[in-house]
């Protein structure tokens, strides 16, 4: 019988095709294949093929249709009629066409750039990481150094980046979880939710807790890795590196279980430090030198067999007492004690103890493994952080004091130990393109191979007078910037002469007003502007900013050649496979829309400098002879794409070939993914060159009035408390902090219904979590509608969720929720907007990575029940 | 032959993954969830567990749907034991939903679409093909089963957490895990002989 | 917000419960089928008085109610013009036995009873045909009766009516269904004999006190031998989403203001006073039913008890 | 038995060995032969400029660094600085590709493949997040 009748007024199918490209629901990018049946996607599903996502998609991923066919979607360039700018102006949108609406962009950026092209900031979303080099282009041709990433990339990476670049040469870094015996994750959902590689690693992951892999989980809320763990170790808000400081010190200096040669070989601890704290060097080559235990003396670390490197002792050089770094890193760590430990992250002494020992132990030092025949170091323990640990206001020593502790035992992209994602690619075996490998500087101290743009973790650039808008040239070890919007930003600008202010702004996809901070800050900085144009999917609460929106092409629709490169991004870590995918068009455009990639193009052909921006996507792509663009010739993003293919692929590799296959793979060497020994290059376990930046950035800043806190550029780490930690007044007493929930990417996806559905279903999405037996002691019920305040006054309104999993410190968020535009029905009203607590100024703000603190100290009060 | 699915709750993190490739392959109403995922909290803090439970329609052994439903038009392939319903019979009495212990049954009562603007041509081609007034549920994919694929959650899975195979069969993958792992049913005391097994967090 | 709006956000709320309600039966459309085993039951019941005493009426009146049953049951269907597919599934369905019931009961009352009211009809009261009526009226009667609790009984999903007495509830419910039915037909359309009123309303009482005693039962064996789900459903009835229609319907429209009546305290018995007493007793029936029906929760699906082993 | 990470290291096993260079002198040799050099700058540097692509005609065997010296003295300090920092070693994020293959070492001396050889040199942006 047939039991799915399909309706007698549907035709019989003319055409069935299941198209391989790459998902676009969050920048974990996995590879999908969209099934059409006679021009409609009917399901979504992953590409077995692939590595990223291995034919397995999140929730997000399978819903991508949705979103594709919202009715809400943008179709038509619009343009506003009211020339008032505010969070609850109507822009009064009246249709455009394309030509009107070019003429206008491009009449606009003519006269800039022949004013100061530094005047445009050209804005992205993280959520589209297929904008990413069309827009670097565009502003580096246009040429502006002004840019900026939002939409979450405000929040994850000045830490996390960071020290991964540093310590790992990779974006982030994961578990080995083929290897990896015992696991710390640090704030971090790695295989658990979402994020880089998010798929892939579920599955990893899973295989890891199947083989037995232990797993602690520190972290405030008992959720996704915690929900997993084997022991979920509550703490404090924002207090990771006190528990991770005092497991170092316990396996430093109670255990006294250290990685002797991994450290003599693979990291600074060896250099002799003096007494200003910074590298004793030779006098001519000015290369740092190390105690040379067989000939009695300092010699330049490259001239001395590592096993030879006093990695301890009193040593007097050219007159000046020093020391190895790593004797002032022990001496550094004896004070933080276990009690001390627990005083500030609240967790037992005891515990730090059993964990250090644990990791300590599980590591196994000196032991090696065969992999695909070749012999590695073997160091089956990681420790990981990400968001959750390094959204604070001491990121830097957070995120680093954790990387700490696999460096202390050597547990550094070897087998079984913390891995970054892909640090090293030998290049496609046919054309040796796509080839990378992190190097030494003159101090031997490791340069990443590949990187997401130009802001190298290490070395960082020389601070000066800043010229950026962001202040990262002054502040040079920050990446993305809370000044292009705080509050202060003015007083900034002033304060270093920075000769110019912003003017126009090029957006794409990103949601300002709700990814940064509180909306207000961020809405006085965007109505400052003099013309936004943005493209966008959906009208947002920023597009009442903006002059003129242009409808974007969503993933469904548009052509990426590179969805997964840089390979330190999201492409999984580990052994397996290379993978290059691309992202191809299933469906044409409807009305107007058009993808921003072409857009751009053409706005370079009618402002003139399409030559400048085909050198920078020569220098972008890495465009090699006969594939690079030639003079001012107007090529659509197509060849460009098609071009790129051939470049790292080869002639018979060009687009047409891809779209056909999908995809190209070739086998991981372990000399790769545990390239480690096989790189030349060492990690500081001793952050010498922190203080000199910082004393550069002081003699600039402090003259002129800004106070540099230098605490925050020691060579060695400390826990530097949060604003929300010095926090005392009376009734403030819960930490707000906010984390990234599995069905919604930052403040994008609440619009897909499936997705809101879904996580009007969990019990934790759009509630604020409150640890049970504090909210019964306060008189609050599940469900209770209640206003969150900040020390500052700012309000957020939200259901609770009473939990047994949560610190009772701690008040949990989840996403960027809280949507109130009418642009989007679907999502407006649904959660809670956590990012409006947050203050955006210099006083949240790191003074080292810029990084924007992302814990505020609140107070529960009750509201009227309103639905 | 007997299809049964096997979830290894220690490998489910509770994504979602399931809940909405279900919904995608199947175009079900507003609401309608052939398979979900509970989340359920155990212990008190800080020796607390949060648990992610995928739930779906059972295809039992003894299904009381099929024993209350009026018409056959709940029934059990005789082939592959999976527990179906033939839309073209079903009078909408709702009997199976109240005899049905796992919750995994929904009437579909009139025409719905996500959005206040109506249909999208997705749902068009999904959704639209839903008979209106009967009762719908899981049939374990039979068609992609059919057509030698796995059923849409199972393919779907990021964490590789449910495997489906013929629980007949001695030697398939999800009879020896059930042994090996201690597979346990929901709800057992109401001998249902549920299809859909458990292996423990 | 429309009524597909509300009832969305109603499933919505409920997906999220520990104790998800159910509202096919007893909402909306699915009132029809409360109104329609409420009839049903009444018909069967006044239908058996109705023989018992040799009173025509109360036949007549016991066929009616069934057939506006049947119409309410039509009502409440997904699918109406199905319906008759409902006779697929006697061997198991308790749906089908009792649609097999009711189609006996009509189609027997109606070869039946005509010969009786009319002067002229093709065949007399005493022929086969009016014969073969009165037995297959007589079978369908004693299925309409039987079949509705075990309607509940098997319901598996909802352990609120998994108890043993909830069919003998419902014969109760039948008997003091039709006793009503009857008190009120008596006082519009005469009675037989004097004391057919007093046996009556003897047999009205009992069966009351049966149905009360059985009630009481039954909510404490769901208290103390139920599970969860059945608890749950307890709490819902006496202080929860039902409790109104429990108290105020039930017991004091049902029994308080027909026990008020019989103890003649207000009024002499009088046929008037006899057909309030029924008319109320009629309509706590029909509370108690929707009150039950309404109060009826699903078992969750919580592995965790499992997973101790 | 333990592994000693430094005798586990093989750079030649992997190819590219990264020196580590002194700080590049730029080599002016006065000899006679000469070669011709066409630099296109591009992007902010092409802003930051009166000319945006200059001929210069250099000594053989100048090397890339030596090239960039000339072009100091052609179009002045402040451009130089763009693409040069302190230490005289080039800004990561200057791009510089001469015959259209990107150049890092600017010790790497000017061999005249094809006449004129052309030098292009675009600044990119340092940023990035997510």
């Amino acid at each position: 019988m047939n039991l799915y009748s399909p309706r007698s007024d549907m035709p019989p199918i003319q055409e069935d095709a299941w198209v391989p490209s790459t998902c676009s629901l969050c920048y974990g990018t996995c590879s999908i294949l969209a099934h059409r049946v006679d021009g409609v996607v009917v399901k979504i599903e992953g590409n077995p093929d692939s590595e990223v996502g291995k034919g397995r998609l999140c929730g997000k991923g399978v819903s991508g249709i949705m979103t594709h066919y919202d009715p809400n979607r943008l179709r038509y360039p619009m343009r506003r009629t009211n020339p008032k700018k505010g969070l609850n102006e109507d822009p009064g949108w009246k249709r455009i066409s394309w030509d009107e609406a070019l003429d206008e962009i491009g009449e606009v950026l003519r006269k800039l750039r022949a004013d100061d092209p530094r005047k445009l900031v050209v804005q992205r979303t993280t959520t589209v990481t297929a904008c990413r080099v069309p827009f670097h282009a565009f502003a580096t041709a246009f040429g502006t150094p002004n840019f900026s990433v939002s939409g979450g990339g405000q929040h994850c990476g000045n830490g996390a980046h960071l020290i991964s670049g540093m310590m790992h040469a990779s974006w982030s870094v994961v578990p080995d979880f083929e290897y990896c015996n015992y696991s710390i994750f640090f704030g971090a959902s790695k295989g658990h939710s979402a994020g880089h590689a998010s798929c892939s690693n579920m599955g990893k992951a899973a295989d890891a807790r199947a083989r037995g892999m232990k797993m602690v989980v520190v972290d405030p809320l008992c959720n996704f890795a915690a929900a997993k763990a084997t022991e979920w170790v509550p703490l404090r808000v924002g207090t990771d590196a006190a528990l991770a400081l005092g497991m170092c010190n316990v396996m430093v200096n109670e255990l006294g279980i250290y990685d002797g040669p991994y450290l003599q070989a693979k990291t600074n601890a060896p250099y002799l430090v003096g007494p200003d704290k910074l590298y004793v060097r030779h006098p001519e080559s000015k290369t740092p030198l190390v105690w040379d235990t067989r000939t009695n003396g300092a010699r330049p670390f490259n001239e001395v067999p590592a096993a030879d490197m006093a990695l301890e002792g009193e040593f007097t050089v050219g007159g000046i007492s020093c020391h190895p770094a790593f004797q002032s890193l022990r001496e550094h760590l004896r004070k933080f004690t276990p009690d001390w430990a627990e005083k500030i992250s609240g967790v037992s002494a005891a515990t730090v103890r059993r964990l250090a020992k644990e990791f300590a132990t599980e590591a196994r030092i000196g032991s090696t493994i065969v992999v695909d025949g070749v012999a590695l170091p073997y160091r089956p323990v990681a420790a990981i952080a990400f968001r959750g640990a390094q959204g604070h206001k001491n990121s830097v020593y957070n995120f680093f004091s954790v990387t700490l502790l696999n460096h202390l035992v050597g547990a550094a992209d070897v087998v079984g130990g913390c891995l970054g994602f892909n640090p090293t690619s030998h290049g496609y075996p046919e054309t040796g393109m796509v080839r990378y490998l992190p190097n030494a500087d003159p101090d031997g101290l490791m340069i990443v191979g590949s990187w997401m743009g130009y802001h190298y973790p290490y070395p960082p650039a020389q601070p000066r007078l800043p010229q950026n808008l962001g202040l990262q040239d002054l502040f040079t070890i920050g990446m993305t910037s809370p000044f292009l919007d705080s509050t202060d930003r003015e007083e900034m600008w002033e304060k270093f002469d920075v000769p110019y202010r912003p003017e126009v702004m090029i957006n794409c996809g990103a949601n300002l007003v709700m990814s940064i901070a509180n909306k207000d800050a961020v809405a006085a900085s965007l109505s400052k502007y003099k013309f936004i144009v943005s493209f966008d999917l959906f009208l947002t609460e920023t597009s009442n900013f903006v002059d003129i929106i242009l409808p974007d092409c969503d993933y469904l629709q548009s052509l990426d050649a590179r969805s997964n490169y840089p390979f330190i991004f999201s492409l999984p870590a580990g052994m397996g496979e290379w993978c290059w995918p691309i992202r191809q068009p299933v469906l044409p455009p409807e009305g107007d829309q058009r993808q921003f990639a072409d857009v751009l193009l053409e706005l370079a052909d009618r402002v003139g400098f399409r030559a400048d921006l085909n050198a920078a996507y020569n220098a972008w792509l890495d465009l090699r002879p006969p594939y690079r663009l030639v003079g001012d010739e107007s090529y659509s993003y197509e060849r460009i794409c098609d071009a790129e293919l051939k470049n790292n692929f080869g002639t018979e590799r060009g687009l047409e070939w891809f779209k056909e296959h999908g995809l190209i793979k070739w086998k991981k060497k372990p000399e790769e993914v545990y390239w480690r020994p096989f790189v030349d290059a060492r990690v500081p376990v001793y952050l010498e060159f922190l203080k000199p930046i910082g004393d550069k950035i002081a003699a600039i800043a402090e003259p002129r009035g800004l106070k540099i806190p230098l605490e925050y550029y020691e060579p060695l780490p400390d826990f530097l408390p949060c604003r929300s930690h010095c926090c005392d007044k009376p009734g403030f007493d819960f930490y707000g902090f906010y984390y990234r929930d599995v069905v919604h990417t930052n403040s994008f996806t609440m619009e897909n219904p499936w997705l809101d559905e879904t996580a009007r279903l969990d019990p934790f999405s759009y509630a604020i979590a409150m640890n049970r037996s504090e909210g019964v002691k306060r008189g609050f019920a599940d469900g209770q509608a209640v206003w969150v305040e900040s020390e500052t006054g700012r309000k957020v309104k939200g259901r609770l969720k009473l939990t047994e999993g949560i610190h009772p410190e701690g008040l949990g968020f989840a996403a960027m929720c809280g949507h109130w535009t009418d642009g989007q029905p679907v999502a407006k009203g649904k959660g809670v907007f956590y990012n409006d607590l947050l203050e955006l100024d210099w006083e949240h703000t790191s003074p080292i990575n810029i990084n924007l603190d992302l814990c505020v100290k609140v107070r529960v009060v009750p509201a009227e029940s309103a639905s | 032959m007997r299809w049964g699915m096997v979830i290894d709750l220690k490998r489910c993190i509770g994504c979602y993954g399931c809940q909405l490739a279900c919904k995608a392959e199947h175009g079900t109403p507003p609401g309608v969830y052939y398979a979900r995922v509970l989340k359920q909290e155990e212990g008190h803090y800080p020796t607390v567990r949060q648990l992610s439970l995928p739930v779906l329609c059972n295809h039992c052994e003894d299904p009381p749907c099929v024993e209350a439903c009026p018409t056959g038009a709940s029934f059990k392939w005789e082939e592959d034991g999976i527990v179906d319903i033939d839309h073209d019979l079903c009078v909408g009495c709702r009997s199976c939903m109240m005899a049905c212990p796992y919750t995994n049954r929904y009437f579909n009562d009139q025409r719905q679409h996500y959005f206040a603007q109506g249909m999208t041509p997705y749902e068009e081609a999904r959704t639209g093909s839903h008979q209106h007034n009967v009762v719908m549920k899981c049939n374990f994919c039979r068609d992609r089963v059919r057509a030698g694929k796995l059923p849409a959650c199972v393919a779907n899975c990021p964490t590789i957490a449910r495997t489906f195979g013929d629980l007949d069969d001695p030697l398939s993958e999800v009879s020896a895990l059930i042994k090996e792992r201690g597979g346990f049913t929901l709800h057992p005391e109401l001998g249902t002989g549920p299809s859909v097994y458990y292996l423990p967090p | 917000m429309t009524d597909i709006g509300m009832k969305y956000e109603r499933l919505i709320q409920d997906l999220r419960q520990d104790f998800r309600p159910q509202r096919e039966w007893g909402e909306g459309r699915g009132l029809f089928l409360v109104i329609g085993h409420f009839l049903v039951g009444v018909a069967a019941g006044a239908w058996l008085f109705g023989l018992l005493f040799g009173y025509l009426p109360g036949l007549v009146v016991g066929f009616l109610l069934a057939g506006a049953g049947g119409i309410a049951h039509l009502a409440f269907l997904g699918r109406p013009e199905r319906f008759w597919k409902m006779a697929r599934r006697i061997k198991t369905a308790w749906v089908a036995r009792g649609f097999l019931g009711l189609t006996l009961f009509l189609v027997g009352a109606a070869l039946y009873l005509p010969p009786l009211l009319l002067g002229s009809w093709p065949w007399g009261p005493a022929s086969a045909i009016a014969w073969l009526g009165w037995l297959m009226a007589a079978a369908g009667m004693v299925v309409l009766i039987v079949y509705m609790g075990f309607v509940y009984t098997a319901s598996k999903g909802i352990p609120f009516w998994n108890s043993p007495l909830h069919p003998v509830l419902y014969m109760a419910y039948a008997f003091r269904g039709g006793a009503a039915a009857l008190l009120v037909a008596m006082a519009a359309l005469g009675i037989p004999s004097q004391d057919t009123a007093e046996r009556l309303i003897t047999i009205w009482i009992g069966v009351t006190t049966v149905v009360i005693v059985l009630f009481a039962l039954e909510i404490q064996g769901a208290l103390t031998s139920g599970n969860v789900a059945a608890r749950r459903s307890v709490r819902e009835m006496l202080a929860g989403r039902v409790a109104v229609y429990f108290y105020g319907g039930t017991l004091v429209l049902g029994l308080l203001v027909p026990l008020v009546l019989v103890s003649g305290q207000l009024a002499p018995l009088s046929l008037a006073v006899l057909a309030a007493i029924g008319l109320f007793s009629a309509v706590g029936d029909f509370f108690m039913k929707y009150a039950t029906i309404r109060a009826g929760v699903y078992l969750p699906l919580d592995p965790r008890p499992l997973r101790r082993r | 038995m333990g592994v000693r990470w430094d005798a586990v290291v093989d750079p030649a096993a992997v190819g590219r060995h990264q020196p580590r260079p002194p700080l590049p002198q730029p080599v002016i040799d006065r000899s006679s032969r000469r070669i011709r050099v066409c630099v296109r700058l591009f992007g902010a540097l092409a802003a930051l400029s009166a000319e945006r692509s200059l001929r210069l005609e250099l000594p053989a065997a100048t090397t890339i660094a030596g090239a960039l010296a000339a072009l100091g003295e052609r179009l002045g300090g402040t451009l130089l600085a763009q693409l040069l920092d302190e230490r005289g070693q080039k800004r990561r994020h200057c791009r510089l590709f001469v015959g259209g293959y990107p150049v890092e070492d600017l010790r790497m001396p000017l061999h005249a493949t094809d006449d004129p050889t052309e030098i292009d040199i675009i600044l990119l942006i340092a940023p990035e997040g997510g």
